[in-house]
């Protein structure tokens, strides 16, 4: 059933051949693909597979069709009052909106380029095995969810640190049928399994390979945001059709910048609306207890294939992030992302974890929705902004890009604890 | 080509053998042990690589990890690397030619002028970076100054490469180029001679740079093998498990670089016809 | 946004003045309003308000616009080639198709009709507290998510026995801020639990009781299914849309019938319809460990102020009911069904417990969508009714009515022990 | 009205006094003991109402579904009940009325008829279903059957309730009606008297039949206050609590009928005007 068209890619930011973002005024470049050559024929593979796909029609009709009833993309746009009269008031401080990508199947935005990737696996390069990683598993529960429908192996990759925590979304993952690869690789968590999954998949050409953020050698950062903007090209239009105009600040939280890539991006061209990424103080940015890449300004380094900023030393081994978001829980952001930072496009914030924690009490207990910790960052920090910006003639949209089953024991524990 | 490599081809050639390639990582498992295993080493190796540890790398195998956690928590960096290469050069009397292998980031981050000046300084005869991008700006500032400084710039070349791609390869490989006989991660096949074979004869149609081998490659049966195919045969993951073995057992430094020594020298002998 | 225009209801089976549905052959009626007379008038508070309500242009256009915007009613229909293909193929069996209702916010049907019932308490009857029970806490938590967001007060009961379980709904409805009392009475489960809220509204006449299915006393069982109905009412003008016809057969699990209810509700006079309840035979219905009412042949009786059919002893005694699926755990079933089954207009089934466990695990595995458990009951009946009539012509509706996170643990164990 | 009823009323009148209304749950804690209790509290009681358990009762406190599950475990049924009062009938010499009270699951199960029949049979002189809605057709059948068989129908009215509700209950009512003194559940607030003279008075618009009072009543001198405005004042929860202390305290059945008996006896003086 058609809900509403939704309006079709356009490509506003393009990378060069070598899938590099340059900043014109710096010269400095985001992205690439630094990467053993074992990998370099698989990914210009998928970069020629990406290509063709997003000219086959029928490939992109059923993908959408797919992602329509099956993982449930028209999700509505919910006006909350309630945000409003925590910040002020409408009439101080307009209105507020969520982008309600919580109620997507699987319960984040990540099914979206979860499933779009292997659905690309499946129908474009004909691969019959996914490889993917995992730290709190919400990429791998979606990405597993994926192959289990098309029918496709899963293989995930994931530190054995991260694997003996007890983990709803892995044990859904389990569920799903995914085959469960325990990394003991350096640190036993979410990098050293990326670093696992690209080699397992140097090991397996005809598999694919496929990564839960806008992150990775080209073309993964620009192949996920481009299956994910479809979040962002349809709320850009439930906007429209609400407001009749364009919001004015639109808040996303970012981790590897996923879902910040998919909702902003619509509105890379439309220089009033403002983009604002908030990334995980952890325990302050002074702690270096944080995952605030761009926040804490951190370097430009190469990580994971990628030219990008990334927390670590000077010697340039990577630092671990620290947050109580696992699903921010990483020592880089995607290129474009940072891309977009160093242009000042889109302006970022970070929320520690304590107020994060707090306006997830806050969220449960005011407007009965139960968001993924990761949105409480990005509420928090909006609700903040929206406060300072004091003004009644804006539309603030804010991606509510999960719902928090996975993180209830912990919160509950919190809420005992400090209540 | 590098001067140092001249020699060591030479005295292969006059010997009527292929070179022998070692692979450790630099500081594994601390620096002084490491020191007396290259010094060791460079008694039966023509040319010996050095890991340059970093703690995210995407090729290395579990092995080759775990070497490079041991390392890191020994205090490696790039300049502790550079000053280990230097010393063991003052040390030994043979030609051996030196190489680092790394990953872009380190050098990034150390700045590439400056890592090619301290390759320079320190003795450094060939540099392997396993992530530079023949197309990235990066990879050619490397290649330029290293080509500047007449230190050779090893490029990797998988079997699933196509000839655009290797042609691009050879176009800034200098002294060898380094075949990877396998799809896969260091240490987890046996080395596979029919790629090895393809290979070679598409470099060979391009160029007449000396073919060095590796990956799987772990006896000195392999390395018998491949010495028929290639000009130089490397050595990895067998070799770093052997300085696992002998740390683990508590053996000396001293003790340890024989231990080590011993195994690397009976495999050199491979290489001879 | 208006995604769709949503059909408005219309009665099309009233109970009489008195809440009974009344089967014309045998004279036997289902319904009614057993309680004390302390309740009495709170339930015809209940009933005018209700009346009120469903001629309240505003109210119903307010509650259409949250059920829209913040539970996310208009869910995909999938059509499951998955599903098909296990029954035999298209070509043999004609098509499936799923109402995702799983993709509501908070994960199952529940939400629909508790956001309507506690925004009736509020703008109707401008209540400031709601009182509930649960078992499983699917409803306490649907109830306590919406008094969170309508700023009511929220008094949950549940038996101590299943407080004291591991339960992903009951943390989650901690988290609303709703107050749980223990019930320590009788065997300390949902029915004292029901009981017990029902007194708790006797001593408060000023709040609202909330029932979690189609049961209770007049008016609950008719206001809880005209709320749901817009369930139903959704789904079938959407398989109007995507097939151009009427389904030829509407397959829905019944615990106390709010599911089932809601998705068959508007094909009542469309005779061609065939509908399916589906029950739990839990460890088959001749071991007496099951909560297969009406598959078993439960006579009737007076539970919870209704007359319908009901699990009892022969001296009046209610039987506790058994079953893995913790939200079908009740003895008895609203009394609407209880008259659609005596007509004959509603076909009943059972499904055993572990037809049910191998059913969400093939699930999960085939179609990568994680069921309710109680969801697996109807599926399972489903394929087996459909491979049945071998009907290439057929198009078979399912009732997906929950998302089955809080079945996680307990299948994953089910999985590991029998794999 | 009740003959037995018609006694009761009588004597009161003759001591100028309201009557006593003892509640219990019948069986409770077993059969033998709550016999004796029975026998021991138609001594100085006018009116024993009698609780038939039902495990999923909806309006009882859980004083009072604490006693219900005693008495099930203890095996009673309805029919059971029915025997006790029996018994106890033939054996005790004064005119205490017996009541039933119960749900009305178990009087449908049982048979409306068989219901009446069997309580014409053992001497009940007055039922009481708490659920039992005015205006349903088993509420009609019930009042049928009773009034044929001069049992009284024992209506209960709440506080909240209209004065249409009241009209419509007074007209099955027989022998006295049933005030519940607030909106809440047995044991678990105080008397309210505003709501009993509210009550009576709308109750006297319509009717002069004896008015009862229950709710709250757990004293002498509760009872005293409440006779000053019933006909009849009903103590429920405060007894069912004795006989549970009594039991737990593992009285022999002789001891926990006097215990209680005495308990009794004490709150039913306060009737005496
Ligand atoms: C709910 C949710 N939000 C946000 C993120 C952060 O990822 P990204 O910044 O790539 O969207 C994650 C990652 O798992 C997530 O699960
Ligand atoms: C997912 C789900 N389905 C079905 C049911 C059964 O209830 P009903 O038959 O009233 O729809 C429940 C009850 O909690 C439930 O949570």
């Amino acid at each position: 059933m058609k809900l509403m068209k939704i309006p079709p890619f356009k490509e506003l930011n393009p990378p060069d051949n070598l899938g590099y973002w340059t900043n014109k005024k710096t010269g400095e470049k985001y992205g690439g693909q630094y990467i053993s050559p074992l990998l370099i024929p698989n990914l210009k593979k998928v970069e020629a597979g990406f290509k063709k796909a997003m000219k086959n029609k029928k490939f992109l009709a059923g993908l959408e069709e797919q992602l329509v009833n099956h993982i449930g993309i028209i999700t509505p746009i919910l006006r909350s009052l309630e945000l409003e009269d925590i910040a002020g008031g409408e009439k101080k401080i307009g209105k507020i909106f969520l982008k309600r990508t919580d109620l997507h199947h699987d319960s984040s935005h990540k099914p979206v380029s979860a499933f779009s990737s292997v659905y690309f696996a499946k129908h474009i390069l004909k691969a019959k095995k996914i490889i993917t990683e995992t730290g709190a598993s919400m990429n791998a529960r979606a990405v597993a969810s994926a192959c289990a429908k098309l029918g496709l192996e899963c293989e995930v990759h994931i530190g054995a640190v991260d694997a003996e925590k007890v983990s709803l979304n892995k044990d859904i993952t389990e569920l799903y049928g995914a085959k469960i690869v325990e990394c003991h690789d350096s640190t036993k968590t979410l990098l050293p399994a990326m670093a696992a999954a690209l080699r397992s998949w140097q090991s397996d050409p005809a598999a694919m390979y496929v990564v839960g953020s806008v992150c990775g050698p080209h073309p993964y950062p620009l192949m996920v945001r481009t299956f994910a903007s479809i979040i962002g090209r349809i709320a850009k239009k439930q906007m429209k059709d609400l407001t009749g105009k364009l919001p004015s600040n639109v808040f996303a939280v970012c981790g590897g910048g996923s879902n910040l890539n998919a909702i902003s991006y619509p509105y890379y061209k439309d220089k009033k609306v403002n983009i604002f990424g908030i990334e995980s103080a952890g325990k302050g940015i002074s702690s270096g207890q944080h995952a605030a890449t761009l926040t804490s300004n951190a370097p430009i380094g190469i990580l994971l294939g990628a030219r990008s900023n990334v927390l670590m030393n000077n010697d340039g081994q990577i630092d671990e992030s620290h947050t109580e978001a696992s699903g921010l829980d990483f020592s880089g952001v995607g290129p474009e992302i940072c891309y977009m930072h160093s242009i000042n496009r889109i302006q970022f914030r970070a929320t520690s974890d304590k107020e994060a924690q707090e306006t997830f009490l806050m969220m449960c207990r005011k407007t009965g929705i139960l968001p993924a910790i990761e949105a409480c960052y990005v509420i928090h920090a909006a609700l903040k902004e929206i406060k300072k910006r004091k003004n009644p003639k804006e539309n603030h949209l804010i991606h509510l890009c999960g719902s928090g089953e996975s993180n209830v024991a912990r919160m509950l524990k919190y809420k005992r604890e400090h209540e | 080509m590098n001067k140092n490599f001249q020699k060591v081809f030479a005295n292969a050639k006059s010997e009527n053998r292929s070179c022998f390639v070692a692979f450790v990582t630099g500081m594994d498992p601390d620096y002084e042990s490491s020191k007396k295993i290259l010094i060791e080493l460079s008694k039966s190796c023509d040319v010996i690589e050095v890991g340059v540890s970093f703690n995210t790398s995407t090729s290395d195998s579990s092995i080759i990890m775990s070497a490079n956690d041991r390392a890191i928590k020994s205090g490696a960096r790039t300049e502790k690397i550079f000053q280990l290469i230097k010393e063991v050069k003052n040390e030994i009397t043979s030609d051996t030619a030196f190489v680092t292998m790394g990953y872009l980031n380190q050098i990034h981050v150390y700045g590439i002028d400056r890592y090619i000046k301290d390759c320079k300084k320190s003795g450094v005869d060939g540099c392997i970076v396993v992530d530079s991008n023949n197309e990235s700006p990066e990879d050619e500032l490397i290649f330029k100054g290293l080509t500047k400084n007449d230190i050779a710039f090893i490029k990797l070349i998988a079997p699933t490469n196509d000839s655009a791609y290797i042609k691009q390869s050879l176009k800034k490989c200098s002294s060898w180029v380094y075949i990877i006989s396998y799809a896969g991660v260091t240490g987890s096949k046996d080395v596979n001679l029919d790629n090895v074979k393809k290979l070679s004869k598409m470099i060979r149609k391009q160029s007449k740079i000396p073919i060095g081998v590796g990956f799987g490659i772990k006896s000195q049966d392999d390395v018998k093998k491949v010495s028929k195919l290639a000009d130089l045969v490397v050595c990895g993951s067998s070799i770093v498990n052997k300085i696992k073995e002998g740390s683990q057992n508590g053996l000396s430094n001293h003790d340890l670089a024989h231990f080590v020594g011993e195994y690397v020298n009976n495999l050199s002998k491979g290489v001879k016809h």
